[in-house]
């Protein structure tokens, strides 16, 4: 079993880390509840879940500001769920309710909240790369000290804006940081299909004289620390930080993938390590979780009865909350009053 | 005749050709060893070997633009988008290199290329991923457009596309893959640039393309049905060149027309039919060219919002009863 | 009121709402150090200084992507494409991001930012260099667009655009940078959405925008003098939302029309116009709307040729004789 | 003064360097009586010299085989004439003429030559970078050992369309040559104030995993022998090489261009280092060129008087060339018969 460099000194203090023990369960199982959901044909569209990715979105979002800004793509359930976002109004939206976060306007990939500087949720590959530089762009602009973080996965390396971002980021000095989710494959291409170089750093740290660090992105304190250093540097000026997060994905790459192009034995190795199994080792080497609370292999704990309830209770408000009124449909496309060219 | 899926029709098209043409390949996001995104490609890799069937990274613009340079030297490449709305990406490949290079090289290159996949609103996709390009690519001299929406012209049509030595915009959609229809046994390729009477009609003609046509098709047995309407409906096929002299035969028949899209209507395909139609017999017009489009909004995700964007057989038979003075 | 360039007039535009507001910026190649490759952003580094006049590389995804995150969190940004032919590569940020952004939200972002420059058939600049997009960013719902055809109205609808909450894509044109006309002094905003009677008149309706509008004016004065044919001359400014008003209005007077524009036939933005018009009031008119639009080919480098595809004042004045049975 | 490693060890036999000095002289030719037809009114739209940057274009493209692809961006006068297309056709399509060697169709920034393998003239900017990775593939596809070679400017670097070319190029080993003619400014921005990373062999060559290799582009047998190298590497299916050619560009970026971003004192520099009187140098030091064919500080010798004398015939041949018909507007935009739609 893999190892985290997590346990030899904690990062944060306890409190901390057991709220980020919550927070993967809260993600784990809210997509599973709404995966169940989606073959019950609950839920339409493309649905990406996250499981075995939470100490990335976790472990990062955990140690940022709130007034950071925050973007990811498609693959976004755990980073909104990671920066507080409620799974009520993230299950309505899967539903497409108007109390979904994006008023059942946006679904599964478009996820939004612009209360907690959760700004998307996005569906092109690659296309929010350059708007989370536009974020630090203006936060330099107006010298508020804040960073922006942006995800995306290994299989966006390979679309032209990523590279035009990442020279404007390096050279303004903006302070964004980079985080690539490396879990191997894009759809059903593995890395080695997809990238003329294996060490993503080299192409997103190197090519454009940032710093880079790669990673465990399972380790979640690790990736705190990686993530803190990154907004050090960038809240001090020094711009931006590229980080390789590998991680592994347990589901297929949507809900249709039947996932052929990976083993079972490459799948039970990673759930052997699955990052909240790993997680709750350290925490009790540590003394500061009980198997009372937490209890994975065997599946319970007070914590995953609670975060269980909690999911439940989202699934049943999304159910009952009402469908967005038909007209709906010419709201929300302008601030000024929008007038239907038809 | 077999009955065969438009996915398999497709399939069979591009496996035809690539029999018969070493120098057609076929490259794109997962058509080989996932079989495409949505098994369009289904086999083709085992058939043909990595040389032919070709996965690319995530890089429109790239292999787009490979294809495209490929296709300058005498290759004949098939690219796939995994859907149309991410050829957003590399339309300026699209535009700028394959449709310009003949004209601006003063005739010297060809750049014989399909660009295929599918498009449109396929449930809850919302606004990011339900694009309906097509009168985009329409206004491109130096592109010709393929819209099929049955499985035998999806078949004819891309191997009219892949023999085609221009490039090709070839579009599917997303919610016919699975259909069902008879496809003509043996050799069957459909012409570019011919439109498909669906129906035989003598008192309004219904004009569509793509998904579209099955609500359209509908409405027609309905308006036959309970009010003694007898539409032709008129299945464009081609999208540019557009076939003009069949939908002018049939409105100097029926003198009243409804054009039925997906498309947005400001500045959409069927603004593009309606001006070529009035420019050439307006006065043969009993009344106005009507439009069913989608409506002006981007594409929510919610179900019933979407669907309510969507032509249907309620809004296509209003229309009628409108241009019939009923 | 001062006589202006239009060049100037959109300099001053951008200054006058810089000084007022420090959250617009302009960001896009050469125009800061350069003063713009038209020298539209002329002294505007010397007076707001680096943080606000940004020279970028050349990165069209890129930096339009980082406007439009930029006004995501408040800011206001110019992001200033050297022609919109370089648009092309931009599109997806455009289409996907700035306008669908407010919608996919749910409503809780808004993208104030302009997109401006340059666009179409500027003088032998030949296929890729003389794109004329506002057909296809007309049709998205989210965007506004404009397309000033004065110094007057370049200037007025350029601080309105910035001051605008949503995006706006505002299109000049490469040839009118150097024509002067007069421009109010003060405060001087062109409400969004709204046409301009150019010329009054009675007898035939002329719909034109852009460039167009000098070639649509002349026609109406020879029209007047040769043929005692009043036309009442258009001009659309805003291209989306479309003043319709305006237009049937005018229709309603007049019973006849003709758009004048640069843009191809095709789907053009002409056929938008004259089935949004058809649409409404098709039993008023007396003739077809006929179109004096670029012809279908793409853009050659040729002076004779080029000059060849464009509206010209025989064109115009032929389709009014035509509309107008003389 | 510059030294040119050229001295050392002579790459090519007298002939052949003869023949590029020659073709040098040409170019400079062809684009100092461009220039002044421009300036007359004569030429239209963008014109963007090539004077200055010679050897890059003569120097590669002379080491390469007559079947090999070339393409470049729309400062290609020079790689048209090094390709051996006749000034004739090349000077009518500056002026817009059916005898134009794109009918005049495409102008300046549009030159093809099909005969030659000459694939254009490109005037978006980085747009054709992935189309030299498409010849580079059909000949891995045909196995036909054909190498294409594709030049664009330090500029293009920041198009994404070039990384995901190179991406692809690189991982499918595709027979391909990039040269960035790294004349240290785009239109008036200098290479620092676009460019995170000043070393465009980390950008170009590192970042993908390919040979990369920064050489002095002024020195024309250092040019070739570094295309040499590439070419054959290329043929031997290891793939594409990146040549960061450093070069100088003596005129504005194009003729409107007052140029106020560079010194005069810089721009002298260049003229003492000018290419041409480098190479002219390096010829009479191995005694295959005399003060009577080339004396370039005198603008005199025989060469020189013949390579204007042609210029001279070009241009009464341009000037005298018939416009093509206004109908053939309609002609050339698709192998099957045009339907306009109008
Ligand atoms: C421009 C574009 N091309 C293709 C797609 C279809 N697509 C969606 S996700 C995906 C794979 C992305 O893989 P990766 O970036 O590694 O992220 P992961 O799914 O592993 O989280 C593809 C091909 C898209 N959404 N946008
Ligand atoms: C996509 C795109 N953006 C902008 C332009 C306008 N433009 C033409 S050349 C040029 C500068 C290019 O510089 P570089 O690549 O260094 O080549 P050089 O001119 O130095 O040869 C610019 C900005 C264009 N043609 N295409
Ligand atoms: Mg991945
Ligand atoms: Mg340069």
């Amino acid at each position: 079993m893999a190892q985290l460099k997590t346990a030899e000194k904690p990062l944060v203090e306890r409190e901390r880390a057991i709220g980020w023990m919550r927070q993967m369960l809260l993600i784990r199982r809210f997509e599973e509840r709404a995966e169940m959901l989606y073959q019950k044909g609950r839920i339409g569209g493309f649905f990406h879940q996250y499981s075995g990715q939470e100490p990335v979105a976790v472990g990062s979002i955990g140690i940022l500001r709130d007034d950071d800004y925050v973007i990811t793509a498609y693959r976004d359930h755990g980073h909104a769920l990671a920066r507080g976002m409620s799974p009520r109004t993230a299950m309505a939206e899967l539903l497409g309710k108007a109390a979904g976060c994006s008023k059942g306007k946006g679904g599964s990939m478009h996820f939004f909240d612009v209360e907690r500087n959760f700004l998307g949720g996005h569906a092109i590959v690659g296309g929010h790369i350059p708007l989370a530089a536009g974020f630090a762009f203006a936060s330099k602009y107006r010298e508020d000290d804040r960073v922006s973080i942006c995800y995306f996965g290994d299989g966006a390396m390979n679309q032209g804006g990523m590279h035009e971002a990442f020279n404007m980021a390096s050279m303004w000095k903006l302070p964004v940081i980079y985080v690539v989710e490396n879990n191997g494959v894009a759809m059903g291409t593995q890395l080695v299909r997809s990238s003329a170089v294996l060490d993503l750093t080299v192409r997103g740290a190197t090519a454009y004289g940032m710093p880079g660090v790669a990673i465990n992105g399972n380790d979640i304190e690790q990736m705190a620390r990686a993530t803190l250093e990154a907004a050090e540097r960038a809240r001090d000026g020094q711009g931006p930080t590229f980080i390789e997060a590998r991680t592994y994905r347990f589901k297929g790459h949507s809900i249709s993938d039947p996932g052929k192009y990976r083993t079972k034995q490459e799948l039970e190795d990673a759930h052997r390590n699955d990052p909240i199994l790993l997680y709750e080792r350290v925490l009790k080497q540590r003394g500061w979780l009980s198997d009372a609370q937490v209890d994975w292999l065997s599946q319970s704990g007070s914590m995953w009865d609670e975060v269980k309830a909690e999911i439940d209770d989202a699934v049943e408000f999304a159910e009952n909350a009402p469908e967005p009124e038909i007209d709906a449909l010419y709201e929300d496309i302008t601030v000024a009053p929008f007038v239907p060219q038809e | 005749m077999a009955e065969l899926t438009y996915r398999v029709a497709l399939n069979q098209a591009m496996t035809e050709e690539m029999e018969r043409d070493d120098r057609v390949f076929l490259m794109g996001e997962e058509v080989a060893q996932y079989d495409g995104a949505y098994k369009v490609s289904q086999g083709m890799l085992k058939q043909f070997g990595e040389r032919r069937i070709i996965d690319a990274p995530i890089s429109e613009e790239g292999f787009a633009g490979i294809g495209i340079g490929a296709a300058m030297v005498g290759l004949r490449p098939i690219i796939e988008f995994m859907t149309f709305s991410f050829s957003l990406v590399a339309i300026d490949q699209i535009v700028n290199n394959a449709a310009n290079m003949r004209y601006m090289s003063g005739g010297q290159f060809a750049v014989p290329i399909v660009f295929r996949g599918s498009s449109g609103m396929a449930g809850c996709l919302a606004a990011t991923h339900s694009h309906r390009p097509e009168a985009w690519y329409a206004q491109i001299p130096g592109l010709t457009v393929l819209m099929p929406s049955t499985p035998a012209d999806a078949k004819g049509l891309l191997k009219a596309a892949i023999r085609s030595d221009d490039p090709v915009i070839f579009i599917e959609h997303e919610v016919l893959y699975g259909d069902k229809g008879e496809v003509p046994d043996g050799e069957h390729v459909v012409p570019i640039g011919k439109a498909d009477v669906k129906r035989a009609g003598g008192d309004v003609t219904l004009i569509t393309y793509s998904r579209s046509l099955k609500a359209t098709l509908a409405a027609a047995e309905k308006l036959a049905a309970d009010e003694g309407i007898d539409a032709e409906v008129i299945d464009l096929r081609s999208i540019r060149p557009l076939d003009l002299d069949t939908l002018l035969a049939s409105i100097l028949k029926t003198h009243r027309a409804v054009i039925v899209e997906e498309d947005w209507p400001y500045c959409g395909l069927g603004a593009g039919i309606a001006d070529r139609i009035n420019q050439r017999i307006f006065d043969e017009l009993d009344a106005p060219i009507r439009r069913v489009a989608s409506k002006d909004a981007p594409i929510p995700y919610n179900r019933r919002m979407e669907a309510s964007m969507l032509p249907n057989v309620d809004r296509v038979v209003a229309a009628v009863k409108d241009v019939c003075y009923r």
